[in-house]
């Protein structure tokens, strides 16, 4: 429950926020990072604004046409616009962001991907631009909404890689005073602001003079530095310290669910014993996944029950009840897919070979104690008569490992505004192989869906593209392709002097409403 | 033979009395009652001991190394020390400075420094007395200088520490030093370090070191063990000349000559107990304790030597050997048979030592070749603590000694503790390591181990020089018994002329590095050839060989050539 | 002191070899509801995240423990005293090659030089043990070619030359064990440190694999509750103090009495 | 003298040729193409792959890759970064002035507290003895990264007295120097505690007593020389222990520095900041190495005769 502001906000003074994660090159179009995004959103203002129910708001721009074949966007630019350096904003500028993004030469690793089947774009006038697409590609206004999408100023991309790595230039409320990698980034307001979307809580320049985002990796230390008060908010309170931090009088938790894909399991259905279908909803229902999650997280993160986050535009709420924990259904469809044996360690057989599910688990990546989980879930597992193995690797081989599909299982999580998150997971063409990463880890190969996920692209009407959405989310549960864990919460600690941190769709937050009382 | 060895005690007693100046003491004539009660030299005279202790007790957890000495030493007075190897006469000395050592217990009935109490004194008093007051030359010559500072440094800490001298004097005053306790070319040598030096020159700048303050007090343990007969003549004469002047001097001897020289009043020890105590004359000129007497009785003389050279062991020819432009060893040739002793004399820094490494192949010679089976030789170290492993015990250096010369596993304890009978320790030091023995000790240690392997050869560097002449008689002829009947064969470096003319066939005289002189043992120390030797004869303090110089009294008995006696030790 | 360095030792030996002696249940007992309990009477040193004991976990992880931090530390003391003792005795040109190929392997990351033998070798414990190894062991190299080259100037090595005792023996008798005083001491500490490394390494999935119990691991696995449950990293963090100690405790004792 | 120094020199050169190979060939030995390494999960287009690969010359044959390097190297050039889009030589730069503050700071800390500690409870009293070997014990035996966490709870947050974050100015340097000096601190202690206690035994320490040297003195003065070529020898590899320490403190004191940049580079195979980095350590080993092998000299006279 968030306390009712102080008063009406001031202007002026100064933030710090402490990040767990750093970008190693700060330009959103080329990074391979998500939190890039976070890092040049207060700086970047991108043409379209998304709201948390997938609504698009103008942003830059005023408004926009999509031609009937879904081929062809056509954005009016908002004028009085300029850049932080000076340089005017208009057609132009934004047609060069948009070629910079799909340039090979900029190697684009995010920004790229989400553009889809982009043609070209054509500036029609100094305030009107057209994109086409080679195909109808529905999930296009949400990506332009994203800080990945943020438009740069051209002088400042014209200077190449290097520099924008280190220095981005836009439109937003904030500009950057320097970058220093593995410490920092400081900000300071942009005066000149009068551009806001409309979902912000108000008009003009920020109010805070400024703003600094210092990286503090370690979870104890940055949980330190906010009660000890030497900064005013933290990105990942960890789940464990929550309750302490609600305890602390001066002290309280923003929370906000990320959409996209949740934290997932993904049995891999094309080899390996979860081919079977009945193994792999045995293994789900077998195991209590929502008592485990609950207490590993001290009730701060949801437990899942689809592919994809409530807080995803498109949701079906429908698959919520669609499974639960069965222990005894779950001990029946092993003996029906014939393990039904067991040996003296109490795992499940089968023609004398043990249940055996082989984890490629990359404990240096993980977070959010994803490994307290893991272990967690082998013990129980063992309970169902599944003996988990994690499979020793670094960073480095599991890429290949996870190309070639020599796993069982393996786990990760996806963020995205989206519901087009889903055609990551599940379409037929992200099933990674040797030569390409896709996103579809569980190798689910489903013509029907991948039909599905294919209609949602060529629709912009929301309803349509949600009803579509929730029969791909129901027949993955049906299905058992995937086993969903939990919801990632952003859990932002702050100081209570803090006020109106906002977040944007992606469950980042953002600062241009933000202001600190002078408590 | 009782009667002989009176009869040398006497001469020494001679000399005693000849020698004493006008002004230096009048001593002389104090009563003989005192002997052998506590001494209580205060009562009889004006001034004050600057030091004194009576009743002291020190003991380790191993022995008791002191039971009960009481001393007294007075301005311009020199106390002599002598007595059986390990009877706690460094222990002793070292209390009189507060340094008895960590394991030490220490009781005394009284303990005054210039007549003030020091039993309750702070460790800074102490400090200010050490170097300053009192001196104290280590018995350890070799070993006593920190092996990587240059000497010079370690002679100009006193002087520093006590701020006895401006700063930017110090170097001259360093110099000085070095030159006034005889090192030649101070500058060069003041810069080297210890390794560099030869055992005779270590043991000066540690004098030096010791009499930079001009302390009131000088403890000497046994500071010429390591100096020929001219230098040591030289300190001899600086001690006496610093006495003269009114410093005191304790001294530590066994060698009966040199105390003779100094000393106004001797104590001799035993087993940590003092068992007599007198004037000089008293003491050597009639001793009442048996001790002493066998102490009096056991001065080697010159030996007759009938042995039958057999093939030859070592054969050098040629030896050069230069450090850093000094030629430390300049064409020496010699040769040595089975069963017979080559002595080695010359003056400090002459490149024995030298040429015995490059005869037991530890130095590569820049010239010359020598021949020499190595495995059958052995050797008696100048320097028998660093020769040691630090690590190692007694019962492990013999056992590892007896396992080169083959003695099985289980008769090696048995072997060891004979050896140790030889040289006249008992079973008491075995798990004792040898920083925990006494100087004499250490030596009789290392003769052991050379003995262990029964070698043919054994090389000989100063085997005896820190050994009272009893023991020193017992060891000498051991080496002798040991050679007529296996027919070993010594090379014998040493300074003690008369030990070296005691124990050898042919001699071979060094200066310079270059051989002077070379041939039968006889022959050279009765009728040198070589000024160099003459010079080298006539500095033996007691005058033994002194024929040069006619203004010295010649001692009767000088020709004499008597067996060695052995000492009625009981 | 040497009674409880030597009581504990044996402790910690009967948990390697017999880990059922001691506790009741096993490590990978995991309990979600019974997480995160403080010390008591059921659990004697608490529970972890996963509601398993502590003290089950310390008993069990004593063997893979002990194996890391003193497998690797005593590989490391033999190959790096072998190849110090080869650059310090073996002549002007065998020391050029093997200083400057140890200087080789310093240069390269730990992380790196782990991957490389990971590679080669597999992943596996004993392989991280050879990782650990092959980091440390330049150390006592040089420490091991600095002493000696010390030493074998001594008189007692002279001495010993001369008493006639053979190459091999002067180098293993009286060199070594001379040159050996801080070789110990650095080796006793370091097997508090390959431990930790052991369980870096584990972090990085070059290690035993959860759930094994493994004290570095346990112990980096604790800062995450810190604030909340002390006890996770605490007691693991004792059992690696109190093995480093009792270890010096009894080597030093030891190294005195060979000596 | 000057010609050994020479051929040191020369031979230093092949250490660091040898370092590179070795790195280059573990770096390719290590499964993981390249490519995909960088791109990691994410899902890229064709061209942007073919793009990287052109651009970093991953599709050449290995040891043109190879030769490639050493001939840039050669010439001064270092690459430019995959990960860091910037010449690799400017990003270690950026980095090194950080990481030289602190691991100088911390070795300095390291060698005066623990000559302190050393001198002061060598022979004394066995109370004093056990109490500080026990405390270096746990000082030894407790990882960095917990040292850090618990100096930062105690004198950062609870009292307060100095930032948690950031390398700005003294206040900031002096936890993470703590942190990283410790465990260097407990081993020399150790070490020198145990050389010292051989050493005064020495008869001439009895020397410098009886001349009136007090017993700090003869410890300061004499004794300490004479453990100064183990110590000398640990204190160079510390500086290997420093750097390693160092990656755990930068990361949680939130400083910049090369643990950071190699911990990013080895793990996303950022080849020529991996390389860039092994040849900047290796040259600070022969520099180390050859001031240690000096200095050996220095201390010890006896050495300087040496074969
Ligand atoms: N530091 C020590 N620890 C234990 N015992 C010692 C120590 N120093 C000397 N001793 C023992 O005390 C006794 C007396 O030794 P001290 O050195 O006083 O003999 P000394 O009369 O000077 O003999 P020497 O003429 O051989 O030098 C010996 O038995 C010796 O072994
Ligand atoms: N390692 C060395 N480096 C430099 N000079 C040396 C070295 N060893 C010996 N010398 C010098 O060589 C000369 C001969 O030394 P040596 O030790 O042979 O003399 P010595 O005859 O044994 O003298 P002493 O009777 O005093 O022991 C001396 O001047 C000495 O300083
Ligand atoms: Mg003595
Ligand atoms: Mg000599």
């Amino acid at each position: 429950p968030q306390e009712e502001p102080a008063g009406s906000p001031a202007k002026g003074g100064s933030l710090v926020f402490g990040v767990n994660t750093e970008p190693l090159n700060l330009d959103p179009h080329a990074s391979p990072q998500d939190v890039t995004g976070l890092f040049t959103r207060p700086v970047l203002d991108s043409l379209v604004a998304l709201d948390d129910k997938g609504d698009i708001h103008p942003w830059l721009a005023s408004s926009w046409e999509i031609s009937d074949d879904g081929l062809t966007y056509t954005f009016k630019l908002r004028t009085g616009v300029k850049f932080s350096d000076g340089t005017p904003f208009d057609a132009a500028a934004v047609k060069t962001n948009l070629d910079h993004i799909v340039d090979p030469a900029t190697k684009s690793q995010l920004a790229a991907a989400a553009f889809g089947p982009y043609e070209k774009s054509t500036v029609v006038d100094p305030q009107t631009i057209e994109v086409k697409f080679k195909e109808a590609y529905s999930p296009f206004l949400a990506a332009l909404a994203t800080a990945y999408f943020g438009i740069q100023s051209p002088k400042q991309l014209a200077l190449g890689p290097e520099a924008l790595a280190k220095k981005v230039v836009g439109t937003g409320p904030f500009v950057i005073d320097a970058f220093v990698p593995h410490q920092g980034i400081t900000y300071h307001r942009n005066p000149d602001y009068d551009w806001a979307p409309a979902i912000a809580k108000h008009t003009g320049p920020a109010y805070l003079e400024r703003l600094e985002f210092k990286v503090i990796v370690e979870d104890a230390v940055r949980l330190g530095a906010l009660t000890s008060g030497q900064i005013d908010a933290i990105a990942g309170v960890p789940p464990v310290n929550v309750k302490q931090v609600e305890a602390n009088p001066k002290l309280t938790i923003i929370r906000k669910q990320a959409p996209g894909g949740n934290y997932n399991y993904y049995p891999n259905n094309e080899k390996g014993v979860f081919t079977d279908q009945k193994v792999r909803q045995a293994f789900r229902d077998g195991i209590d996944f929502a008592t485990v999650v609950d207490k590993l997280y001290f009730g701060a993160f949801d437990p899942a029950f689809s592919a994809i986050s409530p807080a995803t535009a498109g949701y079906d709420k429908a698959t919520e009840t669609q499974w639960k924990y069965d222990p005894e259904g779950a001990a029946r469809l092993l003996d029906e897919a014939d393990w039904s044996a067991k040996d003296a360690e109490g795992y499940r057989t089968k023609d004398g070979q043990r249940l055996t599910v082989r984890w490629p688990f990359l404990k240096a990546l993980a977070r959010e104690q994803r490994g307290t989980l893991a272990e967690q879930v082998q013990a129980e597992a063992k309970k169902a008569g599944f003996d988990i193995q994690f499979v020793d690797v670094t960073p480095n081989d599991f890429t290949p490992k996870a190309l070639a599909g020599d796993y069982d299982l393996i786990d990760f999580s996806w963020q995205r505004a989206d519901g087009d998150a889903l055609r990551n997971l599940f379409a037929i063409s992200n099933i990674p192989n040797p030569n390409f990463f896709g996103q579809n880890l569980a190798r689910w190969n489903d013509p029907e869906v991948d039909g599905w996920l294919t209609d949602a692209l060529r629709t912009t009407d929301l309803a349509e593209r949600a009803a579509l959405y929730a029969k791909v989310q129901q027949k993955a549960n049906a299905d058992a392709s995937i086993v969903p864990v939990y919801v990632f919460t952003y859990l932002l600690g702050a100081s209570k002097n803090v006020q109106d941190i906002t977040f944007e769709p992606q469950a980042f937050p953002t600062f241009y409403d933000a202001w600190v009382s002078k408590a | 033979m009782g009667g002989d060895a009176l009869g040398r005690a006497r001469l020494l007693l001679g000399r005693l009395v000849d020698r004493r100046l006008p002004g230096c003491g009048d001593h002389a004539d104090r009563p003989v009652h005192h002997r052998r009660r506590t001494p209580s030299a205060a009562e009889d005279r004006v001034s004050t001991p600057v030091v004194e202790v009576t009743d002291l007790h020190v003991s380790f957890p191993a022995v008791d190394a002191v039971r009960g000495v009481s001393l007294a030493v007075h301005p311009g007075e020199c106390v002599a020390i002598v007595g059986e190897s390990g009877s706690g006469k460094s222990v002793t000395a070292r209390t009189l400075l507060g340094l008895s050592g960590e394991e030490a217990t220490v009781t005394a009935g009284r303990l005054a420094i210039d007549g003030v109490d020091a039993s309750r004194f702070s460790e800074r008093q102490w400090r200010s007395i050490r170097g300053r007051k009192i001196g104290y030359v280590l018995q350890d010559a070799l070993v006593s200088l920190d092996s990587l500072r240059p000497v010079g440094k370690e002679v100009a800490e006193t002087l520093k520490l006590h701020r006895a001298a401006p700063r930017h004097e110090i170097p001259g005053k360093v110099l000085d030093l070095l030159t006034e306790v005889g090192v030649p070319e101070p500058e060069v040598r003041a810069k080297q370090y210890p390794h560099e030096l030869s055992g005779g020159l270590r043991q000066r700048a540690l004098i030096a070191s010791a009499i930079a303050c001009g302390p009131r007090l000088l403890i000497a343990d046994e500071p010429t063990t390591a100096l020929d007969v001219t230098v040591q003549a030289q300190i001899l004469r600086l001690l006496a000349e610093r006495k003269r002047a009114g410093q005191a001097l304790l001294l530590i001897s066994h060698d009966l000559a040199v105390v003779a020289e100094l000393a106004d009043r001797i104590l001799v020890m035993k087993d940590g107990v003092v068992v007599e105590d007198g004037t000089a004359v008293q003491v050597l000129g009639a001793p009442e304790h048996p001790y002493t007497k066998s102490l009096l009785a056991a001065i080697p003389g010159p030996g007759f030597r009938n042995t039958v050279p057999g093939d030859v062991v070592i054969r050098a020819e040629g030896l050069v050997k230069t450090f850093k432009g000094r030629t430390a060893v300049d064409g020496v040739s010699f040769e040595l048979r089975a069963g017979q002793t080559l002595g080695v004399v010359g003056e400090s820094g002459s490149g024995k030592t030298t040429t015995a490494r490059l005869v037991l192949g530890l130095l590569r010679p820049d010239r010359g070749t020598v021949e020499v089976d190595r495995r059958q030789t052995q050797v008696i170290y100048q320097d028998p603590l660093s020769s040691f492993d630090p690590r190692f015990s007694v019962r492990r250096i013999l056992d590892e000694a007896l396992e080169v010369g083959g003695t099985p596993r289980r008769e090696r304890v048995k072997r060891s503790i004979e050896l140790l009978e030889q040289v006249g320790l008992d079973d008491g030091v075995l798990d004792r390591r040898p920083l925990k023995l006494s100087g004499g000790q250490r030596q009789r240690v290392a003769i052991a181990r050379a003995l262990a392997p029964r070698p043919r050869v054994i090389v000989c560097d100063e085997p005896v020089s820190a050994l009272d002449v009893s023991i020193q008689a017992q060891v000498l002829d051991l080496l002798t018994g040991l050679q007529a009947e296996l027919g070993v064969a010594y090379l014998f470096i040493s300074h003690h002329l008369g030990v070296v003319h005691h124990v050898s066939d042919h001699v071979l005289v060094l200066k310079d590095g270059r051989a002077v002189e070379s041939g039968d043992a006889h022959q050279i120390f009765t009728a040198p050839a070589d000024p160099y030797t003459q010079e080298l004869l006539a500095a033996v303090p007691g005058g033994h060989y002194d024929q040069a110089d006619p203004s010295r009294r010649a001692l009767p008995g000088r020709e004499q050539h008597h067996r060695l006696v052995r000492p009625q030790v009981g | 002191m040497r009674i409880f360095a030597v009581a504990f030792l044996a402790l910690i030996t009967l948990a390697a070899i017999a880990p059922g002696l001691l506790t009741g249940s096993t490590p990978d007992a995991a309990d979600a509801l019974a997480a995160l309990q403080g010390p008591s009477a059921d659990h004697l040193l608490g529970t972890d995240a996963n509601g398993r004991d502590v003290f089950t976990r310390i008993v069990y992880g004593a063997a893979p423990s002990l194996l890391a931090g003193l497998g690797a530390t005593a590989l490391a003391v033999v190959v790096g005293t072998a190849l110090g003792l080869l650059a310090a005795l073996g002549g002007r040109v065998v020391d050029e090659i093997v200083m400057r190929l140890v200087e080789i392997v310093l240069s390269l990351p730990t992380l790196l030089l782990a991957l490389l033998v990971i590679t080669v070798t597999g992943p596996g414990t004993v392989n991280v043990i050879f990782a650990i190894a092959l980091y440390t062991a330049p150390s006592y190299a040089r420490l091991v070619r600095a002493q000696t080259m010390v030493i074998r100037k001594a008189g007692f090595v002279e001495a010993a030359v001369s008493l006639g005792l053979s190459r091999g023996r002067i180098v293993t008798r009286h060199v070594l064990p001379n040159a050996f005083e801080p070789l110990v001491v650095l080796a006793t500490i370091e097997v508090g440190t390959a431990l930790v490394a052991a369980a870096s390494l584990s972090y990085l999935g070059l290690g035993p694999q959860p759930p094994a119990p493994e004290w570095g691991a346990m112990l980096s696995a604790g800062r995450d509750y810190f604030s909340v449950a002390w006890w996770i990293a605490v007691f693991p963090g004792v059992a690696i103090t109190l093995t480093v100690l009792s270890i010096t405790v009894v080597g030093r004792r030891l190294q005195r009495r060979i000596a | 003298m000057i010609r050994r120094i020479l051929t040191r020199l020369s031979t230093s050169i092949l250490v660091l040729w040898g370092a590179v190979t070795v790195s280059f060939t573990a770096l390719h030995l290590t499964p993981g193409n390249v490519v995909d390494v960088l791109i990691g999960s994410n899902i890229v287009t064709p061209e942007v792959r073919a793009q990287i690969i052109a651009d970093y010359g991953l599709d050449e044959p290995l040891f043109v890759q190879y030769a490639t390097y050493l001939g840039r190297v050669l010439r001064g050039d270092l690459g430019r970064s995959y990960q860091l889009h910037e010449p690799v030589a400017s990003a270690i730069g950026a980095q090194l002035g950080p990481s030289l503050q602190l691991a100088g700071a911390s070795l300095l800390v390291a060698i005066v507290v623990s000559t302190t500690l050393a001198i002061l409870t060598a022979r004394r009293r066995p109370w004093i003895r056990g109490l500080s070997s026990g405390l270096e014990l746990i000082g030894v035996s407790i990882p960095t990264f917990w040292t850090a966490i618990l100096l930062l709870t105690i004198f950062s947050f609870q009292l307060g007295w100095f930032p948690a974050v950031g390398a700005d100015g003294f206040a900031a340097l002096v936890l993470p120097v703590i942190a990283v000096a410790l465990p260097i601190t407990t081993m020399l202690t150790q070490m020198m505690r145990e050389g010292l206690e051989l050493t005064l035994e020495q008869p001439f320490v009895l020397t410098a007593r009886t001349r009136g040297m007090s017993d700090l003195g003869v410890r300061l003065r004499h004794a300490l020389r004479h453990v100064l070529v183990p110590t000398v020898t640990l204190i160079g590899w510390l500086v290997g222990l420093t750097v390693g320490a160092m990656v755990a403190v930068e990361q949680i004191f939130s400083r910049q520095g090369i643990g950071q940049l190699t911990l990013t580079a080895v793990g996303g195979k950022d080849l020529p900041v991996v390389m860039g980095v092994v040849l900047l350590t290796a040259v600070l080993y022969v520099v180390v190495n050859i001031v240690i092998d000096l200095l050996y000299l220095l201390i010890d006279p006896r050495l300087r005769g040496a074969t």
